[in-house]
């Protein structure tokens, strides 16, 4: 299956609608069970931090998501226009709150440590004008799954 | 879908029972009510997450937000979660080591009672 | 809630992803019930006819959906670039399929006439570069059905 | 979500029960199993769509060519469909005066049996 691009404004509610399209595409790719919850909290996790941005930064713009199905990978792309990007990835993304530096809310960092955890394979690539979060999985091919069992 | 909130006294903690998914566009609604609890002197929460279906990292914001606001009170804020794919968010971030997470809700609150 | 696009490349499964995106949209802002059946079917029908149409002139050019809430109406719009539309509309659309005339198979044109006969509001547009269908229904202002009854 | 499709003779009807969607992604199976019906020789069918949750012009048109199949062997398509939402789409292209739509199978099967 080829690519689906989706468009959406900088607001929370939309983030629902790349996670709903995101796990809808995926499922018809193939994918299942615990694959699918991590597509699920993985793009939502990027799209969360690319709305939040926005929301800081460029309000009237909008996020980009890519999905597609290629060389037996289902990827992602995930790609904003704020600034900030290149010095959340030199912060080095922490992987794990430690308690003894609990902090208030969150850092979005986190969020980047989330995806890295999640994705089978991800890769990060800021510049002063955005950021782009590619994640991928290893994709069933759609014939083994996409039959009727009746 | 959507976010359901609850919440009722058991013993001395204040239960929170929640529904639904918790992200970014309804974590506010949740953070609302930890604030609004602690503020009515409520210190000691378990908020039960059996029921919840999608968890992110705002969601976890919260949660930890809450658990320095009780903290700061000398309470606790504990969690009931038996679903695998809610507690892998915990353990990628390594919040495992900092709440206490439970199978049910009497548990959490009988683990409470026990370190009094 | 402002706009979200949806670009799907020409295949028939993305038309599914397409009416699973209009929904979820429709239904955040508050369309319900029959009429958000009709948007499911109305945008369905959209997307078929496009992806068709690019499958038979253009099949490696992608189809493209707005979904937008201004002015108090939900408003989908579905473009294609393949040609024939202006044809389609001069043909008239018709509104009824004859006993006498039993068709083969219906022709593509009916599509329109279903769209037509469902969206509140529509508005078709054909130039020798594609087709522009524009549908539109009444949304309810979100606040009336976005909080939770718990 | 999917389509799902079976059939069962009944008297001499044969019975196509049909759930699920039917679009342009999944129509061409339902075009498939009429054509395979009418060439294995039943010429009277009763297709039920008490468990179509959606069906648009693609699926409309496979079963006007299958009526159209059938009616080139003296024999009928009849629906059976009670569903609102389903019936608005023939009523919007005029062909509830194409098919027979009856509320039951059995209805359906009588109907059949009384105009012979
Ligand atoms: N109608 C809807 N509107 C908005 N978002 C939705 C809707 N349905 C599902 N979603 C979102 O899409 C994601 C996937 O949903 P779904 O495919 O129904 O998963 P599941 O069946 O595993 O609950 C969820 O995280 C949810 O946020
Ligand atoms: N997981 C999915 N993958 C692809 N398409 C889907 C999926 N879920 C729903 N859809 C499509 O989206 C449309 C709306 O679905 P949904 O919002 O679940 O409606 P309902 O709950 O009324 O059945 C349906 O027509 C269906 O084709």
């Amino acid at each position: 299956m080829a690519t689906v691009e989706l468009i959406i404004s900088a607001l929370p509610a939309h983030v629902r609608t790349a996670r709903l399209v995101a796990t809808a595409v995926a499922r018809r790719i193939g994918l299942a069970g615990s694959t699918l919850d991590e597509v699920r909290l993985a793009v939502g996790e990027a799209c969360s931090r690319a709305v939040e941005a926005h929301r800081a930064h460029c309000p009237g713009e909008p996020v980009r998501l890519e999905l597609s199905d290629h060389a037996g990978r289902f990827e992602v792309v995930v790609a904003d226009n704020a600034p900030g990007g290149q010095e959340a990835l030199q912060r080095q993304v922490p992987t794990q709150v430690g308690e003894s530096a609990l902090p208030d809310v969150l850092a979005p960092d986190v969020g980047l440590a989330v995806i890295a955890g999640l994705a089978d394979d991800v890769d990060f690539d800021a510049t002063p004008s955005g950021m782009r979060v590619r994640m991928s999985w290893p994709a069933v091919p759609a014939t083994q799954t996409s039959g009727n069992p009746a | 879908m959507d976010l359901k909130l609850d919440h009722y006294t058991e013993g001395d903690c204040e239960i929170v029972a929640v529904e639904g998914e918790i992200d970014v566009y309804t974590a506010p609604r949740l953070r609302e009510l930890l604030i609004d609890l602690v503020n009515k002197g409520n210190f000691h929460l378990v908020v039960n997450m059996e029921k919840v279906e999608f968890l992110d990292s705002t969601g976890l914001g919260v949660l930890v937000g809450g658990l320095k606001r009780v903290r700061a009170h000398d309470g606790s804020l504990d969690l009931v979660c038996t679903q695998e794919r809610i507690l892998k968010i915990f353990r990628i971030t390594g919040l495992t080591k900092v709440f206490g997470i439970y199978d049910s809700v009497p548990e959490a609150i009988e683990a409470r009672r026990s370190q009094k």
